[in-house]
């Protein structure tokens, strides 16, 4: 059997709609940071796979990779301060309990 | 710029609002509202005088005092202005009435200076679109017309004003909506292939370069558009509301003035341009249109506030008006002018009269009064002649209008049209029957409220208001075919264009 | 025949009017009053020099070589073009009907502005009763001289709005009120189908012109081009339309029912517009396009049936009122009904078209001696301060004059010889027998039964039985020479009327011939009305039962006479009921609520649609991302769906 | 055809993949979700390295799984108590998630297996040495990262500034 | 290495001294002078904006082997973003001067430039990664200031809002960009163009990665129905944060929104994405103004206010012509005016008062006639009443909107003309409140700082000029018409 670009393509999906799951069900703001990494790390998995498979002459999608991990560092490090910073406001990271405007 | 007799109509009420904007007591206001008023009616008739100069001097174009200023460059828009017979009248019209409502207004309460603030912000609209001949600009005065209504009505109206106020703009802007669409779709066919598009309505007609199915898309928008203004069934609704909230010189310029740009723009952008679509759909308007002119009258049978009785009027005499512009002759458009003519006056002459009853009793109910002819005969008989002017009595501008409508309608060569034209005299019937009633109940009989007899007759500047409506209703009725043939020339050239076609 | 004299006579009571309208409040009573007899004099005069020239100057311009009279425009000014054709033109047309009309009309008026010094003295708002009267007469005025059909559809207006200001001249008393109101809407029905049989008959002729109609009646037929509508020709439609414009001013049944309301104004507006001059404008209008409507016979046998039937009507109504106004309103309608017959059973094949003539002077004597009669009854009232015979009574003895004149208008319209009416009912008479017996005997037959109520009117205020004046507070009297000299000069004109040669000077033709008498018509109406005065006289001479006992004999039929066989209630049931209750407040309750409603509903649907879906803005992310998801997710399956499956 | 070895490595690299990201976001322990997490980023660097990107690979255990899940950690310690258990899911939102996350995975696996030339193999590729990655990312020509390089030092720059002044007490 | 290529980034460069001098001043500058630092920065900045109508900085460039582009129009855009900030930077004076923002307002001013900073490579990226590093650029940094209002509870709740659905948003926008990767092999939109060429319309996985990237850069235009966001962030960010949001973020996400969609998806405009845009305006306006209608909030009902305007603006894009690209950026211009025309005075009012609901306006202009006077202008403006500004924006956008000429944009163009009447009856509320309703504690007159006075007289004069002088849209259309 071959490891052809869907057999990387589809964990890889997998692990992106993990996520989306995660966002949709977790309670806790962390866990739902970290599923937004999970969801993150995917699309860097489709970049470099692309990359490899379809491209092998060029280094875009790795390269896109490396500054999207770049990136989700540094969304990381935003969000896991503002989280903090509501904690200390309400010693809660509950994001049920995030809301208090609607409608 | 300047030397075109035109944009002062436009820059007279700018000045004037520049003056307001200084001005510090009720006194200052007043003046300026009247003399930027009076200079606007010596205005109008210096352009009056000065077309029939011309065109007795031979001058056969289309419109006269035509020019052009570049606004909008890429997109080819123009400050074009222009007039026909039509937009004289409309022009003088407007004029009267604006100085009548001030007169009318004298004591408004309270913000007096936002109020004539609005009002001259209103009458910029209207003026602007009645000198313009560019689609673009005359929509735009169109809607600056409509805007100040709502706060002229929300702030100095009476009654259920917050709700009548809102429907009644936002049904107008409803109406421009499809409006605003149809002159953008016009504007995109306004040429032939490959020649600048242009929003002039001269060119446009010129070109004539309309899809015939593009027509039928774009003239009932247009129609609806400017036949919500004209207060045509089924769109009618914001009139009694609007009118019975607003205060009273607002009724007047409302009921006077702006739902006549209806009318004239149902003509002079719908059937002017699309004259094939409207030809061919002018039956489902001539439908409602009918309707209209029953219904209000039927309707303004049972109501008892003064307003709502006059606003159904309105509607009724209005559905007139757009009745004898889709019959697509010279004789009944001449007469649908006739009778914006004649209705914006007598209309303005009733609201304005409403108003200082309403002032003096504080109700418009007509069961809470009665034998007003005794208190106060000077608003009474005014009121009367108001009336008969209403009914169409000979001598007065409403009969004059009408039957020049109905001679005109029926000379159409459809059975339809002609069936429909006797369905739209019986309203003849009908408004004798509400203007007697009111009449009736109003004035005559005995006095009903015995603390009215301690109110007093109309006061200088009221009464200066009223006679000057009076004598224009009067002028109208006696002298008709000075204005008959104002207005007929400029359509005899065009309709001939529709007629031909047929 | 100047210009200037007819512009005059139009001018001067429209300048009257302005003058009296505008100034009056300044003026005192007296100057006004005196202001607008004399304005209306000085027509008068002109009217007659007017009236006499063209009937007997012999001018080549009234009457040609073989002595057939012309019609003659004076002048005709544009006062509204339509199209080039169809113009509304301002003139003063003068032909026999037209000259005789002018005669009648300032005669009556002026009577009328004189008598009124005397009865409305004192009243409030004498000046604007000067004002209206000035109006009203150059209304009438403009009317009969008109020269084409919408000039006098512009007076014809013009005269409706005239009486309904002096019907309501007692503005404060809502019966006046109510009854100027219903005695304007119906003559605006009525109005209604006069502007639509305008409206047909230029759409076809291209033309309102009297003249150019009426010399070329053939023209008319022939410009119809035999189109139909409904079953009948368009020309029929036309003529019956504008028919029912004369119905309604002249008070045909079954649009009658303001006549008798409109007694409600001053009485001596009741002999002026509602006895004399207006309501006979019906007749004049028929008159005056009568050779159109020899051109469709069955608009005529229309206009027969109808004044036929409204005659007989009238009649019977008249003697079963108690208020002599009414009576005599009735007898008005009668009359007027009359006029209609004679011009109904007229045809150019019968004896040189002596029903027209006979309308025509029928509505000339009638004037006289209506007015007459209605001035009589004003004088009545003015001394017993009622409308009701029942407070009248042996009243010969107080106001002789009165009664004397009162009893020359009996005669004179009960058709005993030598009195006017005699002269003209026979012609009348005559024409209708030379039509078809039936409508001879029927005539006859109202004849006798207008002798009769006259005569118990009669009978009833001046003999009778006389009430006690004294306790009242004051005894009648004669009233003071300005009324009276209108009395004694309208019943000299009622004794004499009738000697006129009116064939001479009115046919429908404008060729003049001779009336002569048909002696056993004449014989036979004179008979019958001598015989239902004979009846009147045992009846009422005297106060007895034998009234109350035929009343009860016939109970049914006098009590429907009595409420005028409840066509008020009609009337009011199809206002009421049927136009306000079932279509006027339909409409406006559809107008509210559905119309209205479906506006309103849009703004309540948006505010609905909002509160719906506020649920979508929870607060909660986590629905938020969904929502984000699935719907990109849904756009694209969508596109897919579109744009690569389908 | 591949060797055995990398066969293997695949598998066992695709159901870590698969595995750990599922268990992290089922799990109801919230340290246990972010170790889960920890798994699933070797996971992906063992995929980096099996494409033959060692540096990126190398990259994602630093960055990643080095610097990102240990702030994680830290941020879960401090705010959470120890033992701390999410709730059981409310069958409702469960539900909800499961349709989302199903829905992306029908439609982006539809939109994947609709291109066929997605079954490619993988080709041969000269290894990417340090110098070449050097070279290109800090190259102004076509396919260098250049000026990214450099807005990214600004963002990074703006997000420490952020993350300073939001975590700063006052 | 190519340093000099970088001299073709001259706003950029300038826009980063700018953010420099004022981190500089910020850091190192002793207390004392710390006071001037608001002014300090306008000026600095305000320079930097008219420095940017230099006509010297009008001219073509493509820098990095096409992964930067730099022409007149995308000059004028910017031109566009910097007034708008200015703007912004004025009215934010006074709060960034209070209490208790004092301390934090050098970090506000820093983050602020960052993200437009970011905005800038958006409109300028010609590359995907500087594409997305500039997405990120103008919103990490946003949630931040999203945070600063350190009292407010709301503040907190709408910073973790926002950075969440931002950060899920950019990873779906990323998902539809390794799509697009793996499509065509490269990022570049030249290149990327060609390839989309050769796709076809019929590509699904072209389709989807084209909703992704639709999604994710709707999510910054807030877009229905990835708008929910909007409202509650705006709700609770400070308010010259939201004005900042709603108006600069907006502005700049819809000219990157043409590029890509122009640029890189122009082959399949009319087959693919012209539908989703209609979808998406239709849902965006309708669905902006139902919600709209029952807000009490002002800093809510703007959010949906700017909701539905998004949809208008959209209309310049779903245009996809030259013109329509010119209406867009003159309707953002106005946009920018009367929109900052309304937090200006809501900012204001809540600076002075407190109070942010539409019943607290009840009676203000009784008390306070000026700020009700701009307010009412900034509403009919929003309403498109003439002779506002808003009125010739609208009318324009919808014209070139209809240039394309097809039966389905007129009846797109109708929907959108009428939900201008829900939207009217909304602004017209606003009015209401003002001038009409009574009250009997109405807000009591207070003299508004100068900087919010010069704003607001900033922002009135745009709203009475821009339209009624025509030279600005005329002039921003021959500058695209000369692309």
């Amino acid at each position: 059997m071959d490891i052809n670009l869907m057999f990387y393509l589809i964990p890889s999906l997998i692990m992106f709609c993990c996520g989306v799951y995660g966002f949709i069900t977790r309670k806790n703001m962390i866990a739902i940071l970290i599923s937004l990494e999970l969801m993150l790390n995917a699309v860097d998995i489709n970049f470099v796979v692309f990359n490899r498979f379809l491209f092998p002459g060029e280094l875009e999608g790795m390269f896109f990779t490396l500054f999207a991990i770049a990136i989700a560092a540094a969304e990381t490090a935003l969000a896991i301060a503002i989280i903090i910073n509501i904690f200390r406001v309400t010693k809660n990271i509950d994001i049920r309990d995030l809301n208090k405007m609607k409608f | 710029m300047f030397e075109n007799i035109l944009i002062y109509f436009v820059v007279i009420p700018v000045l004037m609002l520049g003056g307001l904007a200084l001005c510090k007591n009720i006194k200052q206001i007043r003046a300026v509202a009247v003399v930027g008023s009076l200079a606007l009616v010596g205005l109008s008739i210096a352009l009056l005088l000065g077309y029939l100069e011309q065109r007795a001097a031979g001058a056969t174009a289309e419109m006269l005092y035509v020019d052009s200023w570049t606004w909008f460059a890429p997109l080819n828009i123009n400050l074009a202005v222009g007039v026909d017979g039509i937009s004289v009248a409309m022009l003088i019209l407007s004029a009267i009435i604006l100085l009548t409502g001030s007169f009318a207004s004298w004591k408004i309460d309270p913000l007096p200076k936002e109020f004539f603030l609005w009002l001259i912000l209103l009458s910029i609209g209207v003026f602007g679109f009645f000198i313009t001949i560019d689609l673009f600009t005359m929509f735009m005065f169109y809607e600056v017309a409509l805007i100040p209504m709502y706060l002229l009505i929300g702030v100095w109206g009476s009654g259920n004003k917050n709700y009548s106020a809102m429907k009644l703009t936002l049904m107008l802007m409803g109406g421009s909506a499809f409006l605003m669409l149809g002159l953008i779709g016009i504007h995109y066919h306004s040429a032939p292939e490959g020649q600048p598009l242009t929003w002039n309505l001269l060119e446009i007609a010129q070109n004539n370069a309309i899809d015939r199915n593009w027509q039928y898309f774009l003239f009932p928008m247009t129609f609806v558009g400017f036949g919500v203004l004209g207060a045509m069934f089924p769109f009618h609704t914001w009139s009694p509301d609007g009118h019975a909230s607003a205060p009273t010189a607002v009724s007047m310029l409302h009921a006077g003035v702006l739902m006549k740009l209806g009318g004239y723009g149902c003509f002079r952008v719908a059937i002017y341009l699309m004259p094939e679509a409207a030809n061919e759909l002018a039956w489902i308007f001539l439908i409602l249109t009918g309707i209209s002119v029953v219904y209000g009258a039927f309707s303004a049978c049972v109501q008892t506030d003064l307003k709502y009785i006059n606003a159904y009027s309105s509607v009724s005499h209005c559905g007139l008006v757009l009745f004898a512009i889709l019959m697509l002759n010279t004789t009944a458009m001449t007469g649908a002018i006739m009778q914006m003519l004649s209705h914006g006056l007598m209309t303005a002459l009733f609201f304005a009269l409403i108003g200082m009853i309403y002032g003096r009793t504080h109700t418009r109910d007509i069961r809470m009064m009665g034998g007003l002819m005794k208190i106060m005969p000077f608003l009474a008989v005014c009121y009367v002649i108001a009336g008969m002017a209403s009914l169409g009595l000979p001598g007065l501008s409403g009969f004059v209008a009408e039957m020049t409508i109905f001679v005109g309608s029926f000379q159409h060569t459809d059975m339809f049209h002609r069936v429909f034209t006797i369905v739209a005299c019986c309203s003849i019937v009908i408004t004798a029957v509400y203007i007697l009633r009111v009449v009736g109940k109003l004035l005559l009989g005995p006095v009903q409220d015995k603390h009215h007899l301690e109110l007093t007759d109309a006061t200088w500047w009221e009464r200066l208001s009223t006679i000057t409506l009076i004598v224009s209703v009067a002028a109208i009725g006696c002298f008709p075919n000075f204005f008959a043939e104002l207005i007929k020339f400029t359509f005899s050239e065009n309709i001939f264009k529709v007629l031909g076609m047929n | 025949m100047d210009q200037i004299t007819s512009v005059l006579i139009l001018a001067l009571p429209l300048c009257m009017f302005l003058l009296l309208g505008v100034f009056g409040n300044k003026m005192s009573h007296k100057m006004a009053g005196i202001l607008g007899t004399l304005g209306m004099g000085v027509t008068l005069i002109l009217a007659y020099s007017t009236a006499f020239t063209y009937f007997f100057s012999g001018s080549e311009l009234f009457i040609d070589a073989a002595g057939n009279r012309l019609q003659s425009v004076v002048f005709d000014h544009t006062w509204l073009a339509f199209t080039d054709n169809l113009v509304i033109k301002l003139g003063f047309l003068l032909d026999p009907i037209s000259a005789m009309m002018l005669v009648v009309i300032t005669t009556i008026s002026f009577m009328v502005h004189l008598y009124s010094l005397g009865y409305m003295h004192g009243e409030t708002g004498f000046q604007r009763y000067y004002a209206f009267l000035s109006l009203f007469s150059f209304s009438m005025l403009g009317l009969v001289v008109a020269t084409n059909i919408f000039q006098m559809y512009i007076f014809w207006e013009l005269v409706g709005a005239s009486s309904y200001l002096l019907i309501g001249f007692y503005y404060t008393k809502p019966s006046a009120v109510s009854a100027s109101k219903k005695a304007f809407i119906v003559t605006r029905f009525a109005d209604l189908g006069f502007l639509v049989g305008i409206l047909i008959l230029s759409f076809y002729t291209n033309t309102f012109d009297f003249v150019s109609m009426t010399s070329n009646p053939q023209n008319v037929l022939a410009s119809t081009g035999g189109a139909m509508f409904m079953g009948g020709s368009v020309l029929t439609w036309a003529l019956v339309l504008i028919f029912m414009g004369g119905m309604g001013k002249s008070a045909m049944m079954p649009l009658h029912i303001w006549l008798p309301d409109a007694m409600e104004g001053p009485t001596p507006v009741s002999a002026l517009i509602h006895a004399a001059t207006m309501v006979v404008a019906g007749v004049f209008l028929v008159a005056r396009m009568f050779p159109v409507y020899l051109m469709e016979v069955t608009a005529l046998e229309i206009v027969t049936w109808v004044g036929a039937l409204t005659a007989l009507y009238a009649a019977i109504v008249a003697c079963t009122q108690v208020d002599i106004k009414r009576v005599l309103a009735f007898s008005t309608i009668s009359q007027i009904a009359f006029m209609m017959v004679a011009l109904g059973v007229a045809r150019d094949t019968i004896h040189e078209g002596v029903g027209y003539m006979a309308s025509m002077f029928h509505l000339f004597t009638h004037a006289m001696f209506k007015a007459l009669l209605f001035l009589g009854a004003g004088a009545l009232i003015h001394a017993v301060h009622s409308n009701d015979y029942t407070s009248m009574g042996g009243l010969r003895k107080y106001m002789p004059i009165t009664h004397i004149t009162f009893l020359i208008g009996c005669l004179a319209i009960a058709g005993i010889p030598p009195f006017a009416g005699f002269f003209s009912k026979d012609e009348i008479l005559v024409a209708a027998f030379e039509n078809s017996p039936l409508w001879g005997i029927w005539m006859t037959a109202v004849a006798g039964l207008t002798a009769f109520y006259m005569f118990r009117l009669y009978y009833r205020i001046f003999w009778w039985n006389e009430p006690d004046y004294e306790h009242h507070g004051h005894v009648p009297h004669d009233a003071p020479w300005t009324m009276t000299l209108p009395l004694i000069i309208l019943a000299a004109v009622s004794c004499v009327a009738g000697f006129i040669p009116f064939g001479e000077l009115v046919s429908w033709n404008r060729e003049a011939y001779h009336i002569h008498l048909n002696i056993p018509v004449a014989a036979t109406s004179v008979i019958v009305a001598v015989c239902a005065i004979a009846l009147a006289t045992v009846m009422y001479r005297k106060e007895n039962s034998l009234p109350d006992k035929v009343a009860n004999s016939v109970k049914g039929l006098w009590t429907a006479a009595y409420n005028r066989f409840y066509f008020d209630e009609l009337y009011l049931f199809i206002t009421h009921k049927i136009i306000f209750n079932l279509v006027s407040r339909p409409i406006a309750w559809f107008d509210r609520h559905i119309i209205d409603g479906s506006m309103d509903m849009f703004a309540t649907l948006a505010h609905k649609a909002s509160g719906a879906i506020k649920g979508l803005q929870s607060g909660n992310i986590q629905s938020y991302v969904l929502i984000y998801l699935m719907g990109a997710l849904l756009i694209g399956v969508v596109t897919v769906v579109c744009v690569v499956i389908l | 055809m591949e060797s055995v070895g990398s066969i293997i490595m695949y598998w066992v690299v695709a159901i870590a993949i698969i595995l750990f990201s599922v268990l992290t976001v089922t799990t109801r322990k919230i340290l246990r979700s972010a170790t889960y997490l920890l798994f699933t980023l070797f996971a992906t660097a063992a995929v980096y390295f099996l494409m033959d990107y060692q540096f990126l690979g190398a990259v994602q255990i630093a960055v990643y799984a080095g610097g990102i899940v240990v702030l994680v950690v830290f941020s879960i310690l401090l705010t959470s108590k120890p033992g701390d258990k999410a709730e059981k899911l409310a069958s409702k939102k469960r539900a909800l998630g499961l349709l989302a996350a199903f829905a992306m995975l029908c439609v982006s696996g539809y939109a994947l297996l609709s291109r066929c030339g997605f079954f490619a193999k993988m080709p041969e590729m000269e290894e990417v040495g340090m110098k070449r990655i050097g070279a290109e990312l800090l190259s102004s020509g076509e396919g260098g990262m250049l000026l990214p390089f450099e807005a990214i030092s600004v963002l990074l720059l703006a997000c420490i500034i952020g993350g300073i002044v939001v975590a700063r007490k006052r | 290495m190519d340093y000099s290529q970088f001299l073709a980034m001259k706003q950029e460069i300038g826009l980063l001294v700018v953010f420099l001098l004022v981190f500089l001043y910020d850091t190192f500058m002793p207390k004392k002078a710390q006071n001037s630092l608001s002014a300090i920065t306008c000026i600095f900045f305000g320079l930097f904006t008219l420095a940017g109508f230099c006509p010297c900085l009008s001219y073509d460039a493509n820098a990095f082997s096409g992964m930067y582009e730099t022409s007149a129009v995308i000059v004028a855009i910017k031109n566009i973003l910097n007034v708008g900030v200015l703007i912004v930077l004025i009215q934010s004076i006074k709060w960034a001067n209070s209490e208790s923002q004092i301390m934090r307002r050098g970090e506000f001013y820093e983050l602020l430039l960052v993200t437009l900073f970011g905005m800038y490579l958006m409109i300028s990226a010609r590359h995907f990664l500087l594409f997305v590093i500039g997405l990120e650029a103008a919103s990490l940094p946003l949630a931040a200031m999203v945070a600063f209002d350190k009292k407010q509870y709301e503040s907190h709740e709408a910073a973790v809002k926002y950075i969440l659905t931002a950060v899920f948003s950019s990873a779906i926008f990323l998902m539809g960009l390794s799509f697009v990767y793996g499509l065509a092999g490269t990022l570049y939109f030249d290149q990327l163009a060609f390839a989309v060429a050769i796709e076809g319309s019929k590509s699904v996985m072209l389709i989807i990665a084209l909703i992704f990237v639709i999604a994710g850069i709707g999510f910054k235009l807030s877009l229905v129905p990835f708008h929910l966001w909007t409202a509650d962030v705006y709700q609770g960010a400070p308010t010259s944060v939201t004005a900042y949001l709603s108006v600069i973020s907006k502005g700049a996400a819809a000219f990157a929104f043409f590029v890509v969609m122009a640029q890189v998806f122009g082959a399949v405009y009319s087959q693919v994405w012209e539908w989703m845009l209609y979808a998406l305006i239709v849902l965006t306006i309708t669905i902006g103004n139902l919600f709209a209608l029952r807000q009490r909030n002002m800093k809510r009902f703007l959010a949906f206010s700017s909701i539905s305007q998004a949809g208008y603006i959209m209309l310049g894009v779903i245009a996809n012509t030259t013109g329509g690209l010119g209406s867009l950026m003159y309707y953002i211009l106005v946009y920018i005016f009367s929109n900052l025309a309304a937090f200006g005075v809501v900012a204001a009012i809540e600076n002075a008062t407190g109070k942010v609901s539409m019943d607290d306006y009840n009676g203000l202009y009784k008390t306070n006639p000026r700020l009700s006077f701009a307010m009412m202008l900034a509403m009919f403006s929003l309403a498109g009443i003439p002779p506002f500004a808003g009125f010739f924006s609208k009318f324009f956008i919808f014209t070139s909107a209809i240039e394309q000429g097809s039966i389905a944009i007129y009846v797109l163009v109708l929907i959108a003309l009428i939900n201008t009447i829900p939207s009217l009856y909304y602004y017209l509320l606003v009015v209401k409140a003002m001038f009409i309703n009574e009250n009997e504690t109405p807000i009591a007159t207070f003299k508004s700082s100068v900087s919010e006075r010069l704003g607001l007289w900033i922002c009135v004069a745009g709203i009475i000029l821009l339209g009624i002088v025509s030279c600005f849209y005329s002039s921003l259309l021959e500058l695209t018409n000369a692309m």
